[in-house]
């Protein structure tokens, strides 16, 4: 990023606007909007089955909205598939981490850098550096199937990091983690945003979306009820409802 | 083609059609509960016809009263190629869904065995059961119907009736209902799945008893004629939708009927060039079937 | 450490294979050998795409009989040398995989398979009805012949002994199994483990499913062509049954399988073990006992497929290197392709 | 003390060789409601998955009233009568909601009085006595949850376990289920019962669980976690 783009106003990297899915009879998402800024990371909030995963699937290309439109760099990203997302700048990582089995650690992520690069060579070399990166290079000749939980999620993190994205998409990254693990996941996203990237992180711990984000958005049925700092948010009624019930809200009013 | 002979066609291919769709009935019924498409189904069908053969060749059994042995032998059968061979995989992936291929594989191999076992001890040759009921039509507004023919098109509606009553009807069809639908919810209700997947699988292959039966009247045996019933019943399957009884008698038909009046126009043969055309055409439109639920 | 199975046991072997025409002399026993040898080439070729991707088609046989016909035919009908109508024959394959594979590679599973078949049988079906075909003598069933020249042509592919056909297949497998060896350290080859292991997330990481398994795919017919021109050269015959028929594709598969699919040895290892039992039973009891080798080749399957889902190459590589990972072989046996990825 | 209804005890299980489980101890005494709650990928499924007979879990013991339940086939773990009614409702969507709960009797002991206990189903949420032919799919969220537990109730169990019932439901859905698990357990019956919507469910429970990373961190009577600070950092963050 150049110094005139950081002084003047903060530049949008992904405009959503207006996206909507129904499956059968469930409303997942309705007409969500929502923009990030370059070089954030948003937090993504909402109780269990409240379309966070949808939204987040319509944005990697994985499905198609029925209504509105996304913009990546002023870009509409309708009608392309998740490959040619991933080749515009945009990386994701899943809720739940499959390797690629028989594959070690870095083939695992050399898979990820050959979409910047055809030779082999070249592959290996930006995979190492991305393993470095993850601190993980004592297991870079590991069989990614022999590996724990956590660092199956962090090998998929470095999958999506050697496709050299602009923006990252992040899909529940410590569930399951142990309070060390999550603090690990906290620090190696910031070292991602230090890079760079702008970040999307879909989470349910609170605890670590409340530390990691500049700024969180929350979705209750398909709807967005809140946008803003993270103190902030989580003070806002709605929300409160949305998590602990509408009695737990009058009773503390 | 004047409309005598291509009326005839249609017939004869409503009735042999109709058998197809019973021949497919297991098939439709194993992939429908356990998702596991069954190889080796035509060979079994070619093992039912084997067994009433030699009934008929060793103790001059008529084929029909054959059915009285061929229908609980091939539900043995089923039961346990399902319990020996099958569930081994069902056991190794317990908490998942069970690679199709493995199970297509696993099938494959008991294709093979079967088929090849049946070669050994039958040889190559061409075999027949002669009996009356071969050459007994009856005349329906002038054309004239194969009784035997139409006597296996009766006993598919029969058994496809018989078949719906019964799963809609009894514990054991509720099982095996609820187990196609959502194994683990299933088994979270206290249905034994190991039980309900031998059942369906003897069931299915217990219908092939009937079949095997009712087709040697009119239709030569060798020990190789299993794939082409089997392929012919995938082909039924996926045209009626996969699971779907009626589906499966319907897609029976219109194989039969699509056959026997492409038949007339190039060799018997050829005709099958269609068929495997037709399959192709509707796997690529639509995956699930004319009929089927996705 | 990479590929220390294929050195350990391929060297040896090939330095075996490379020598035994100067010991075996028998021309039966060395015809048998070439054809475990034709064996190995084509369930390596099948293995290209279909061990890498995971699916499993059973209509490679129409690649290996359409490369045969085109090969038979320009020599008899053009007097095209076959080694060139073998490459010839091989592109054809190559061309006609193409369409077939765009159909095919968006079902998943059985219907994969299935619809293989049914391409299969529809081309081989056609051939046993075509005696004709543009002015093309076709000769349906009964299939064709290609004329001896008369003594051994190099140029007309025809040889008195079996020796020269035994070195040809002998390069040809070394050949395919290089080629495998190469697409392995290839993005194409991380593509397709990428996309057998989880086809989502190689398309969120660029990969476009449909683009990188046709490319594997036409590859891999051309290279079943090439061994189904070798196998019409060999008899100097080429008929639709034998050729083209779903008997070939099943053994390539069954091989395979066997052996280890998506593995550089695994389909040779599946062809050793597998064709010698074939032609021994086949020699020694086959006389009486039509058909008991293929019931020993369906029990073998299915005794892999529940024991050893990722072929006997497995504990054959845990044999060799179980020392030296002894912590990691106890969760070898199901999850691993063992002979790929174990390190450099 | 009485015999604990459900017994768990240093109990490790998930997925393969990974441990999501990490030595899990609970125990449930007769007639109580007990909750379990946690963030998603805590490993409450993976729990209630292990008990019911679905996972294989790697170590411990399980016992019900006394008797192992452990590494049991799930149709004999509900036999026993430890019965779930699994997360996201996982209805027979082709069938009829009657016959849906017909299913739910499969042991002889809930066969032999299957219309009984169809009959008390249907006392407990009328809406599916009216509604019983026609087809689950037709029902509403609130509606085919109750259709789950009712499955649930016709193989007569001696312990229930609800896998996140209020799961999409509209909150005045919530609080009319809530109250008829507060109507079943005034039948014999031990209830576990995982949630998200934790204040609600800990109002109502007699005692909790929390559930984090695979350990349990904490347990108390409802009001007691309800006041705890750690429990409220870790759902708000504050």
């Amino acid at each position: 990023m150049s110094a005139i783009e950081k002084i003047s106003e903060v530049k949008k990297i992904l405009d959503v606007k207006g996206i909507s899915k129904r499956f059968g009879g469930v409303q997942a998402v309705s007409t969500l909007s929502f923009h990030l800024n370059q070089g954030e990371i948003l937090g993504l909030l909402g109780p269990n089955g409240a379309g966070k995963t949808t939204a987040f699937n319509m944005i990697a290309g994985a499905l198609r909205s029925d209504t509105g439109e996304i913009l990546f760099e002023g870009r509409s990203l309708a009608n392309l598939k998740p490959w040619d997302i991933c080749r515009l700048g945009i990386a994701r990582t899943f809720q739940l981490s499959k390797p690629f089995g028989g594959l070690t650690v870095l083939e695992n992520v050399m898979v990820g850098s050959f979409v910047r690069t055809a030779a082999e060579k070249e592959a290996r070399a930006e995979a190492q550096k991305v393993v470095d990166f993850l601190e993980m290079g004592g297991k870079a000749h590991t069989d990614a199937d022999d590996l724990t939980a956590f660092d199956r999620r962090k090998l998929e993190l470095g999958r999506a990091l050697a496709t050299k994205p602009r923006l990252l998409l992040m899909d529940e990254v410590v569930a399951g983690a142990t309070p060390n693990e999550a603090g690990e996941m906290v620090h190696l996203v910031r070292k991602v945003r230090d890079l760079g990237i702008t970040i999307l992180i879909v989470e349910h711990v609170m605890k670590v979306i409340m530390g990691l984000s500049d700024r969180v958005i929350v979705l209750d049925y398909g709807k967005l009820i809140a946008d803003g700092p993270p103190k902030e948010v989580v003070r806002q009624p709605d929300v409160l409802k949305a998590y602990f019930g509408e009695r737990y809200v009058d009773a503390r009013a | 083609m004047d409309l005598l002979t291509l009326s005839f066609a249609v017939i004869n291919g409503l009735l042999i059609g109709g058998i197809y769709g019973g021949v497919a009935l297991g098939l439709s019924l194993i992939f429908g509960v356990m998702r596991v498409i069954n190889f080796a189904h035509g060979s079994f069908l070619m093992l039912a016809m084997y067994c009433s053969y030699l009934l008929w060749a060793s103790l001059g059994l008529h084929p029909y009263v054959s059915i009285l042995a061929t229908v609980p032998f091939l539900f043995i059968v089923g039961y346990f190629v399902q319990g020996v061979v099958i569930s081994p995989l069902f056991k190794r992936e317990r908490a998942l869904v069970v690679e199709p291929t493995s199970a297509l594989l696993l099938t494959a191999g008991v294709y093979l065995v079967v088929d090849n076992i049946v070669l050994m001890a039958f040889g190559p040759d061409v075999r027949s059961v002669a009996v009356d009921i071969t050459y007994e039509s009856i005349f329906v507004a002038g054309l004239p119907i194969n009784l035997a023919r139409l006597i296996g098109f009766l006993a598919a509606i029969v058994v496809a009736a018989a078949l719906s009553f019964w799963l809609k009807h009894s514990e054991m069809g509720r099982a095996i209902r609820a187990t196609a639908q959502n194994r683990d919810a299933a088994s979270l209700s206290g249905i034994n799945v190991q039980r309900v997947y031998n059942v369906t699988f003897g069931l299915g292959c217990a219908v092939l008893g009937l079949f095997g039966a009712l087709l040697v009247p009119f239709f030569s045996i060798t020990p190789n004629i299993g794939l082409s019933f089997g392929i012919k019943s995938f082909l039924v399957v996926v045209l009626g939708g996969i699971g779907s009884i009626p589906g499966s008698i319907l897609g029976g038909l219109l194989l039969g009927v699509f056959e026997s009046v492409a038949s007339q126009f190039v060799t018997a043969t050829s005709a099958a060039i269609f068929s495997f055309g037709l399959f192709i055409a509707i796997l690529l439109l639509r995956p699930a079937g004319l009929m089927g639920r996705a | 450490m990479r590929h220390t199975l294929t050195l350990l046991l391929g060297g040896p072997l090939l330095v075996l294979a490379l020598a035994i025409p100067l010991f075996v002399t028998d021309s039966y026993i060395l015809h048998s050998i070439a054809m475990v040898l034709f064996f190995a080439y084509m369930a390596s070729s099948w293995n290209f795409v279909c061990g890498y991707v995971g699916q499993l088609s059973l209509g490679h046989s129409a690649f290996a009989g359409v490369a045969g016909y085109v090969t038979v035919l320009l020599f008899t009908q053009l007097g095209v040398t076959p080694w060139l109508g073998m490459l010839a024959g091989g592109a054809f394959a190559a061309l006609l995989s193409v369409p077939v594979g765009y159909a095919t590679f968006r079902l998943k599973g059985p219907y994969f398979t299935l619809t293989t078949i049914a391409f299969a049988e529809i081309l081989r079906i056609w051939l046993e009805n075509t005696d004709d075909f543009l002015g093309i003598p076709l000769k349906g069933a009964q299939g064709l012949t290609v004329p001896p020249v008369g003594g051994s042509s190099f140029l007309a592919f025809q040889f008195d002994g079996k020796v020269p056909y035994y070195y040809i297949i002998l390069a040809m497998l070394v050949g395919v199994m290089a080629a495998t060896a190469l697409m392995e350290r290839s993005r194409l080859g991380f593509y397709l483990k990428a996309i057998r292991g989880d086809r989502d997330g190689a398309e969120a990481l660029g990969v476009d499913p449909t683009r990188y398994s046709l490319t594997a795919l036409a590859i891999s017919a051309f290279l079943t062509g090439l061994g189904g021109a070798y196998y019409a050269q060999l008899f100097r015959y080429i008929n639709p049954e034998r050729n083209m028929g779903i008997d070939l594709s099943i053994d390539m598969a069954i091989m395979t399988i066997v052996g280890g699919q998506g593995t550089i040895l695994g389909p040779t290892l599946g062809a050793l073990l597998l064709h010698p039992i074939g032609e021994m039973v086949r020699a020694t009891i086959g006389g009486s006992f039509l058909g008991l080798h293929l019931i020993l080749y369906g029990l073998m399957l299915i005794l892999a497929v529940i024991y050893f889902p990722k072929g006997i190459i497995v504990p054959l590589q845990r044999l060799l290197d179980g020392r030296a990972r002894k912590s990691a072989s106890r969760k070898a046996a199901a999850k691993t392709d063992a002979l790929e990825g174990k390190g450099q | 003390m009485s015999t604990p209804a459900l017994e768990v005890r240093d109990l490790w299980s998930g997925y393969g060789d990974q441990d999501v489980l990490r030595g899990i101890d609970l125990v449930l005494e007769p007639r109580t409601i007990v909750a379990l709650i946690g963030a998603n990928g805590a490993g409450k499924s993976t729990l209630l998955r292990t008990l019911s007979g679905l996972l294989r879990p790697h170590r411990g013991e399980a016992k019900l009233y006394g008797e192992s339940i452990f590494c049991l086939p799930p149709h004999k773990v509900v036999e026993r009568g430890f019965v779930q009614s699994p997360e996201g409702k996982q209805l027979f969507l082709g069938m009829s909601i009657r016959e849906n709960l017909l299913v739910g009797a499969q042991n002889k002991r809930a066969r032999a009085r299957r219309d009984q206990t169809l009959e008390e189903v249907f006392e407990l949420f009328p809406i599916l006595r009216e509604r019983q032919a026609l087809n689950a799919s037709t029902l509403s969220g609130g509606q085919q949850q109750m259709v789950a537990v009712g499955r649930a109730l016709m193989a007569l169990p001696r312990v229930l376990a609800l896998d996140e019932p209020s799961l999409g439901l509209a909150p005045i859905m919530v609080d009319r289920l809530f109250e008829s698990i507060a109507k079943i357990k005034e039948r014999d019956l031990t209830i576990l019962i995982i949630e998200q919507n934790v204040f609600q469910v800990l109002e109502m429970a007699d005692y909790g669980y929390v559930l984090e990373n695979g350990v349990m961190t904490l347990n108390g009577t409802g009001a007691e976690l309800l006041a705890d600070d750690h429990l409220r950092a870790s759902y708000l963050g504050l």
